[in-house]
């Protein structure tokens, strides 16, 4: 039996923020990314143990499971606990897609009252409470790249985004932090 | 302090100073001053020269609209700024200020000359000479006129202060605190709607600031602003931006403000940013932007000491500056009155107002009378003397020859007042003319937007303060009065600015246009309004036009005989005023400029010594350098290695997607030329993508892992454009076909292990899967777990050798990286980069989409009709590729040159030609497309798309280049291993 | 920058998240392989390039992911509608007759 | 005052005589339409009371021979060199606004010829060839600049494509020069060429006979050049339809100043080209985009040639004025706006502070926009149509300016002999057709 690979994530040891900010990389999380039409939102909803939401810019969470709606047939399925998200939707037996993104994807936690003002240094997105209530989500940008935002709290957020591309988001909120108020 | 400040007047506190230079020279200022008033507290008026003729100015407002007292300001030699306007930047402790555009020194100038000159240079006389002998334009001519021209210097150093950039969205922008925009955000926040305020000076309360005469609601103007000011402040649905200017209107209620944070403090903190770019999105915009004084155009209006009537009442109410001793004021407006009465009430001697209107305001002319101001009215300004600084104006009554002389040391002027239509224009409204007061005033709307105040021609305050309440959409009750209902003013030239003679009457100060050099443009048949800009360079200064446009306009319209609106108005751009490129780019500088993609390998290639080259975003390792090896030694050794034992190659950036779905045979068989169907799960296939014109647009492995599963595999840089490819066809064209598309390129990294112990290197790794070759024979895929972790494992070659590309999650990349390095290093294999990896495919003549191939470039070209599937119905590219010209004789095709000299390595880029002697321009057959060093074979390859190459082989041609010409013969394209047996071990 | 209205994500985002797309409404040929070439150039590669009132693509490429359809007037840059990909190409809103046109 | 003007003129006088003393000159007309320092001189002592207008703006005859819908630099360049080369004066140029309002005017002024295949060398180097005799021939100073065009290559691909156009062009007979970092950085010090950008710069291509001219100067001087031969000048005339006669040719066009026959026809209308063809039924493959540039205050020289970055999307030269003029992009969309996003103009910003550092501080005076008509390969066409006597120039993109002399002396080329020059061959419309693409878009990124 050959040596057991072991694990070196993106971002280990990156900090940054302010007193009004708090910058942290997310712990490793399984993700799939899953597509399916609307006949089978349903039945994955039943294995996946959550019920998946289907309006623009909302998410569900169960247990250590939230999913993200990013487009009319589209979920990224985040799970911060044991895993087993491709069998759970494969055994749904329904027509779909469920492609693990686990490593693509790395995650930086925003918290504190400057947040929204640090995402806002690179984000077009209205993130004000009304317009971005707790538990919104939306793919978007931030500054030069890609991410999908995700509202825990009130003045918390969890920004994914490719692993490649996390120097330069967290770099840019680093900036942005010093700025938010 | 100085004799210029006025004991009680202004509002800035007299024991709060700051100490700055001007040209060497220390001053005092108090905190709050503008560069501006702080010289003219300190007497000075003298404070730059003129664009072309380098005539003395001194300042001419006490706003945006500066064209005159433009300087550099420092804090140090790094962060000196060019062309700031005096009026508009506040004093620091220990700033360093100097004048422009003058030499040696600023009194005394040898640039004005050119005043001297100037019947010579009168617009547009550069078109009709300096055009003999033909080179003497760039060689002579225009160095010394570029020379000339320019105002300020840009700082030599990078500068080393941050900006930031916000985006934020709101119910109601509101441009301009002044007494409407104030009332009107006031208004909108109690609805509750989000409101940002914003203003581009210090301190709320625009025309409040210096006219003396308003109340509102029973409080003198500034002390309501500062209370409406201080309520706004209270509400968390307000956001109020001071020093903040409104630059751009964008589509869409898209607004772009620019803040200035720090210019104004001697000693920021380091980690506020210098300036901060807001890009608004506004549901509603109210424009409250106010309206600008105009000046006069007469004979030498441009000495300093003459400046705007609102200009020298805001110096002496606001900043308690007086402005002259001897005070004249030229007017065509009711408004100039009351600075000269604020003036007089100061203690300050106004010695004549010189009206050109025939009959007054009689209120206005009683209380001048009560002051003891004598007014001149149906009189002209009509000269004015003094060097350095005004020292007489000479006046005449209208129509007659009759001069005065009359000593003063400042005059003031009024040609009334220009609404600032800027912002609305740029939103695209549709202005019209308001004959009556002689002005463009907002019509028709193109945004969600709202004019209200002095932008919207509404002056009375009353009137004002109903029409702001209004268009916040609450319902304020505000009163408000003021001294005097004003009246009057005029544009175009006054008496005493010809009719055409050789007066100077400045129309533009900053560039020197005058309303001679706007008649001279109409008779030279500049018939536009914007010709005329263009002939003249009116209204194309730093200030673009604020004041000079309206005059410019005038002049044409009666030289031309025709109304103002038909003459035209030029479009007004952003920004509003100048906007600083730092503040623009705001983050994204340095490491923020453009993400640098780095694999989950990186840190192993930097540890090993690799040397990168940038490949789209990625950085990829290009060779790995051992001691004393320079590239070519380096990648010499990876090549014969690679081949001898094997090498290790970070594949990592290549791009990937999975395609699953029931349909994902049926879609890759339309997105591919090649055919999928047939292919079975656990197998893969090189395919190749056009686009509808049938030219090649991507490449590469497709492996089917299950029937309704495929991992496919694009070119590094071109993984976004064809996942975006395939969505379009897959949303619009098939919409039917049951199947989905992710990006995987980053979930996977990437290890290729090539080379004849490449098997040997990995079996101990793999587990659950028979790597013999007749298990796993070329062309397979697998998923099987390495060193404990779910793995993919492809059997494919890149380099012609026995070779398997180990797909783990990117996590663990850099674990089996080393295990993989530390095996095959026992067993003597090398790490190689991107060099040896584009040798060795050329040595086997495997192409490089984007390299060998340019996007006019056919399967059939490349030497790949056998992808094409001739039994498919349909695919992408089907029709494109039987056009009349992909199917034609003669086409450029890829083909093997062979340089006679074993080598001579040709350039890439190198240009074939089948007879060497042709005179130029030559017959082009083609060019290099890939040239090599080849070490395994001991001579140099080369890769070439060549007209009818296929049809050339064995033919010699030549490949002429700068100092000789090389002769090579044509060949197929694969140069090593022509049997291909290594492949397959 | 525009702003946008996503059908698929109901409600307007930043032009930032979009790519355009082309014009709207032109099929790809059924039989593409059998067309002539002057029909074939007609398919790829000539547009209308409408000023005034044009039927878009675009795709909300950094939201939702989707295609979807517009009506812009293209010398104002005013958006009239936005609708799904697949529907018909769809009146002019407010428009008192309705707008010819093939339903691709 | 009268003695000040005496002394100013007695100087004027002096600088005369040092100017004709210093050069020599022979040329002493007292024609008043010649353009001299002596005709400058001799009005400036009567304050230039003695020029007249730089063309005339007759009412347009009932017909013409030929009329060019179209009133920049290429259609007005075209009614010249008909009147010119071709002796066809009966002559119209039609614009809908103002001389030279579109792109003309709106243009980074970027003159070059060094692109890669042969039909485009043909017609840029035929046009460069034009503009070094330009201010000569037209008898007014358009104020041609070779100060050097230089384009920044930052990485592998870049210098192959380079090298691949500099071999091009060395075999054509165009200059064209491979330049090393530091030799880049010598020709303009202000460039960064540090190894740690995030760009670094690996090279450049030089053409040194590339630069600049004044954009305005180019329409009028054209417009003076063919009004003294007789052209008809209209403008605030726009062409509203396309008349045919019996056998589809065309026979003249409706204007919102009445009907003016003609006996050809030849479109030179940029942007708004798929407009005026869509009158006479043809359609073209265009699409119009907003393309932005914007302009920096006045500064005192610091930036001595042009530098494009196609990798970062840059480009930048200082005018004589001394603004910093800089193109940006085009915006995505198609659109007859001229107005564009403000992420276009910050995404060029940080591209041109990116390789010059030392421009963060400087300030942007003005944005504007123009409307750029793109063809399919990025390349022009010049074309019959399958209109009888209607002729059509369109489709340069963002390369239009520099081709302005050459691409109106094959235009009027073209309309006067009914078929192309042999230096505008592939331009033609048919291209789309056989698929014969000239797509140097596919091999250089951007072609500007």
């Amino acid at each position: 039996m050959a040596e057991l690979a072991t694990r070196a994530v993106p971002l280990a040891g990156a900090h940054g923020g302010t007193a009004s900010v708090r910058l942290k990389p997310a712990s490793s999380a399984h993700r799939i990314s899953l597509r399916a039409g609307e006949d089978a939102v349903s039945t994955l909803s039943t294995t996946l143990g959550l019920s998946l939401p289907t309006q623009p810019k909302t998410s569900a969470s169960s247990g250590s499971r939230t999913a993200l709606w990013l487009g009319p047939d589209e979920w990224l399925v985040i799970d911060e606990g044991e895993g087993g998200l491709v069998e759970a939707a494969r055994s749904s037996g329904a027509v779909h897609s469920a492609t693990d993104v686990s490593h693509r994807n790395t995650a930086i936690l925003i918290e504190g009252p400057g947040s929204s003002d640090a995402l806002n240094g690179g984000c077009p997105l209205d993130l004000s409470l009304k317009a971005f209530p707790v538990g919104s989500c939306a793919r978007t940008l931030f500054g030069k790249i890609e991410v999908v935002l995700l509202r825990t709290g009130e003045q918390s957020f969890r920004l994914e985004c490719w692993r490649s591309f996390s120097e330069y988001a967290f770099g840019l909120l680093r900036e942005a932090a010093l700025d938010a108020e | 302090m100085t004799s210029h400040r006025i004991k009680g007047a202004g509002r800035l506190t007299p024991a709060r100073k700051a100490r700055f230079t001007f040209d060497g020279k220390i001053y005092t200022a108090l905190e709050g001053d503008t560069v501006a008033s702080a010289l003219l507290a300190n007497g000075v008026h003298l404070m730059g020269r003129s664009f072309k003729y380098h005539r003395p100015r001194g300042i001419l407002s006490a706003g945006a609209e500066e064209p005159n007292a433009l300087l550099d300001v420092a804090r140090d030699s790094a962060r000196c700024q060019p062309n700031v306007r005096a009026s508009v930047q506040e004093v620091f402790d220990g700033a360093i200020i100097q004048s422009q555009n003058r030499w040696p020194f600023l009194s005394f100038d040898i640039g004005g000359i050119n005043n001297l000159l100037s019947p010579f240079f009168a617009a547009g006389f550069y078109y009709k000479t300096f055009m003999w002998p033909r080179e003497a334009w760039a060689k002579l001519y225009e160095p010394i006129i570029r020379r000339a021209a320019g105002l300020g210097v840009a700082p030599k150093e990078e500068d080393p202060d941050h900006y930031a950039n916000r985006f934020a969205h709101c119910d109601v922008l509101v441009a301009g605190a002044g007494a409407a925009g104030l009332t009107a955000a006031l208004s909108a926040a109690e609805t509750g709607a989000s409101v940002i305020l914003v203003d581009e000076r210090a301190e709320v309360g625009g025309a409040l600031l210096f006219d003396s005469g308003i109340v509102i609601d029973g409080k003198p103007g500034y002390d309501w602003a500062h209370g409406v000011l201080a309520r706004l402040k209270a509400m968390p649905n307000v956001r109020v931006l001071t020093r903040t200017t409104v630059f751009g209107y964008y589509n869409h209620n898209f607004i772009g403000l620019a803040e200035r944070v720090t210019d104004h403090l001697p000693r920021p903190n380091k980690s506020l940013p210098r300036e901060r770019l807001w890009q608004v999105r506004a549901k509603k915009v109210v424009l409250a932007t106010g309206a600008i004084e105009r000046h006069m155009v007469f004979a030498n209006n441009d000495r300093p000491g003459i400046m705007l009537a609102s200009a020298a009442r805001m110096y002496l109410n606001h900043y308690g500056v007086a402005v002259g001793s001897k005070v004249g004021v030229y007017t065509a407006h009711d408004s100039a009155y009351e600075a000269a009465f604020d003036l007089k009430r100061a203690g300050i001697d106004v010695v004549s107002i010189v009206d050109c209107r025939a009959k007054p305001n009689e209120a206005l002319l009683s209380a001048a009378r009560v002051l003891g101001i004598e007014v001149l009215s149906g009189y002209s300004v009509v000269n004015t003397s003094g060097r350095l600084r005004i020292s007489s104006m000479t006046v005449a009554r209208n129509g007659s020859t009759n001069h005065r002389k009359i000593p003063v040391d400042a005059l003031l002027m009024s040609g009334g007042w220009t609404p600032s239509v800027h912002l609305f224009s740029q939103s695209r409204g549709k202005l019209k003319f308001d004959a009556e007061n002689q002005r463009f005033l907002p019509n028709i709307y193109a945004e969600a937007c709202v004019s209200v105040g002095a932008c919207n021609g509404t002056d009375e305050i009353g009137a004002l303060l109903a029409e702001a309440s209004a268009a916040g959409g609450g319902a304020l009750n505000l009163s408000g009065e003021s001294a005097y209902a004003w009246t009057g003013g005029m544009i175009g030239a006054a008496e005493g600015a010809g009719p055409d003679t050789a007066v100077k009457a400045f129309v533009d100060f900053q560039h020197d246009v005058t309303a001679k050099d706007i008649r001279l443009a109409v008779r030279e048949g500049m018939h536009s309004i914007e010709h005329i800009k263009r002939f003249t360079t009116n209204g194309m200064a730093s200030d673009q036009g604020k004041l000079s446009n309206m005059h410019g306009l005038a002049i044409a319209a009666e030289m031309l005989g025709k109304d103002i609106p038909q003459v035209g108005l030029t479009t007004f751009r952003a920004p509003y005023t100048p906007v600083t490129y730092g503040t623009l780019i705001a983050h994204s500088r340095g490491d923020l400029f453009d993400p640098a993609r780095k694999t989950p390998l990186h840190g192993e290639l930097v540890a090993a010594g690799a040397e990168f080259e940038d490949v789209g975003n990625w950085k990829r390792a290009w060779y790995f350098p051992r001691r004393g090896e320079d590239m070519h030694a380096a990648v010499n050794r990876e090549c014969k290695t690679a081949r001898e034992v094997a090498g290790i190659f970070d594949a990592s950036t290549l791009g990937k997607i999975e395609v699953v779905g029931p349909d994902a045979a049926k879609f890759l068989n339309l997105m591919y030329t090649n055919a999928w169907d047939n292919l079975k799960p656990g197998k893969c296939r090189y395919g190749i993508m056009t686009r509808e014109d049938g030219f090649i647009y991507d490449d590469g492995v497709v492996g089917r892992l299950a029937e309704d599963r495929f991992h496919v595999t694009t070119t590094t840089g071109g993984a976004p454009r064809v996942l975006h490819h395939m969505e379009d066809y897959l949303q619009t064209e098939f919409p039917d076909l049951k199947v989905w598309l992710t990006s995987t390129t980053e979930q996977w990294a990437v290890i290729a292990v090539q080379g004849p112990k490449a098997r040997d290197i990995i079996e101990p790794l793999v587990e659950g899967l028979d790597l013999s070759n007749e298990a796993f024979p070329h062309m397979s895929v697998a998923e099987c777990t390495v060193m404990g972790v779910p793995a993919r494992l492809f059997r494919v070659s890149f380099t012609g050798e026995i070779g398997f590309e180990v797909n783990v999650p990117a996590d663990y990349g850099a674990s089996v990286w080393k295990a993989i390095w530390e095996r095959g290093e026992a067993l003597g294999a090398c790490l190689y980069g991107t060099e040896t990896m584009h040798v060795l495919r050329a040595e086997k003549g495997y192409i490089i989409v984007g390299q060998d191939t340019d996007g006019t470039v056919t399967p059939d070209d490349a030497g790949y009709g056998w992808a094409v599937s001739k039994k498919k119905m349909d695919f992408v590219g089907i029709r494109g590729l039987k056009r009349p010209d992909l199917i034609r004789s003669g086409r450029k095709q890829l083909v093997g040159l062979l340089t006679q000299d074993l080598t001579e390595v040709l350039e890439e880029g190198g240009q074939i030609v089948a007879d060497p002697n042709e005179p130029k321009p030559m017959t082009m057959l083609g060019h290099v497309t890939s040239a090599y060093w080849s070490e395994n074979l001991g001579r140099s390859i080369a890769i070439a798309l060549v007209a009818d190459g296929r049809a050339r082989m064995g033919k010699t041609v030549y490949i002429p280049m700068k100092d000789k010409t090389i002769a090579a013969t044509v060949t197929d394209m694969v140069f090593f291993d022509k049997e291909g047996g290594r492949i397959h071990g | 920058m525009l702003l946008i209205h996503c059908p698929y994500c109901g409600e307007s985002r930043s032009e930032l998240e979009f790519r355009w797309a082309g014009e709207a409404h032109i099929a790809r040929p059924e039989n593409i392989a059998e067309i002539s070439d002057e029909a074939f150039a007609e398919y790829f590669f000539i547009r209308d390039n409408t000023k005034g009132i044009a039927w878009e693509r675009w795709r909300h490429i950094h939201g939702c992911g989707r295609f979807f359809n517009t009506i812009r007037d293209t010398v104002s840059d005013k958006f009239l509608l936005s609708y799904k990909a697949g529907l018909a190409r769809q009146p002019v809103p407010g428009a008192s007759e309705p707008v010819e046109g093939d339903a691709a | 005052m009268r003695r000040k003007a005496t002394i100013a003129t007695r100087f004027d006088l002096r600088f005369v005589w040092f100017h004709e003393r210093l050069f020599r000159l022979k040329e002493l007309k007292a024609d008043m339409r010649k353009y001299s320092v002596f005709a400058v001189a001799r009005e400036a002592m009567r304050s230039h009371k003695g020029w007249e207008p730089q063309w005339v703006s007759p009412e347009p005859r009932s017909s013409y021979d030929v009329i060019i819908i179209g009133g920049g630099g290429h259609g007005l360049g075209a009614a010249y060199y008909l009147a010119k080369e071709h002796g066809i004066t009966n002559v119209a140029v039609i614009e809908k606004g103002w001389l030279g309002g579109g792109n003309t005017g709106r243009n980074t002024t970027i003159i070059r010829s060094n692109y890669l295949y042969e039909e485009s060398m043909d017609i840029y180097e035929h046009s460069l060839k034009l503009w070094e005799g330009l201010s000569q021939d037209l008898n007014y100073n358009v104020m041609y600049s070779p100060r050097g065009v230089m384009m920044l290559s930052h990485n592998t691909h870049d210098m192959q494509s380079f090298k691949r156009h500099i071999n091009a062009n060395r075999l054509y007979g165009i200059d064209n020069e491979w330049l090393t970092p530091e030799e880049a950085k010598k020709f303009c010090p202000p460039l960064d060429i540090s190894k740690t950008a995030r760009y670094p710069i690996n090279g450049a291509a030089l053409q040194k006979r590339g630069g600049t001219a004044r954009h305005d100067a180019v329409a009028w001087g054209y417009a003076r050049a063919a009004s003294d031969r007789g052209v008809h000048i209209i403008q605030n005339c726009e062409v509203t339809g396309i008349r045919r006669g019996p056998g589809g040719e065309v026979t003249g066009v409706e204007t919102n100043r009445g009907f003016i026959g003609a006996r050809k026809i030849g479109v030179s209308a940029a942007g708004h080209s798929s407009v005026v063809m869509q009158m006479a039924d043809v359609r073209v493959p265009l699409t119009s985009n907003p393309l932005q540039a914007l302009v920096s205050e006045p500064l005192k020289p610091i930036f001595p040639c042009v530098v494009m970055s196609n990798t970062v999307h840059a480009y930048i030269s200082q005018s004589d004025k001394g603004e910093l003029v800089i193109g940006a992009g085009t915006d995505q969309y198609h659109s007859y706006s001229q107005t564009g996003g403000l992420q276009i103009i910050t995404h060029t910003l940080d591209a041109i502070c990116e390789l010059f550092p030392i421009f963060r501080r400087v300030k942007m005076m003005r944005q504007w926009g123009g409307i750029t008509d793109n063809t399919p390969d990025r390349s022009a066409i010049q074309s019959v149509t399958p209109v009888p006597n209607l002729f059509v120039n369109c489709g340069w993109g963002t390369g239009g300016f520099k081709a302005t002399p050459g691409s109106a002396n094959l235009f009027a080329w073209l309309i006067a002999k009914g078929e192309p020059h042999r230096l505008a061959q592939g331009l033609t419309l048919d291209r789309f057709r056989t698929g014969r693409l000239i797509d140097e878009a596919a091999a250089a990124a951007v072609a500007h």
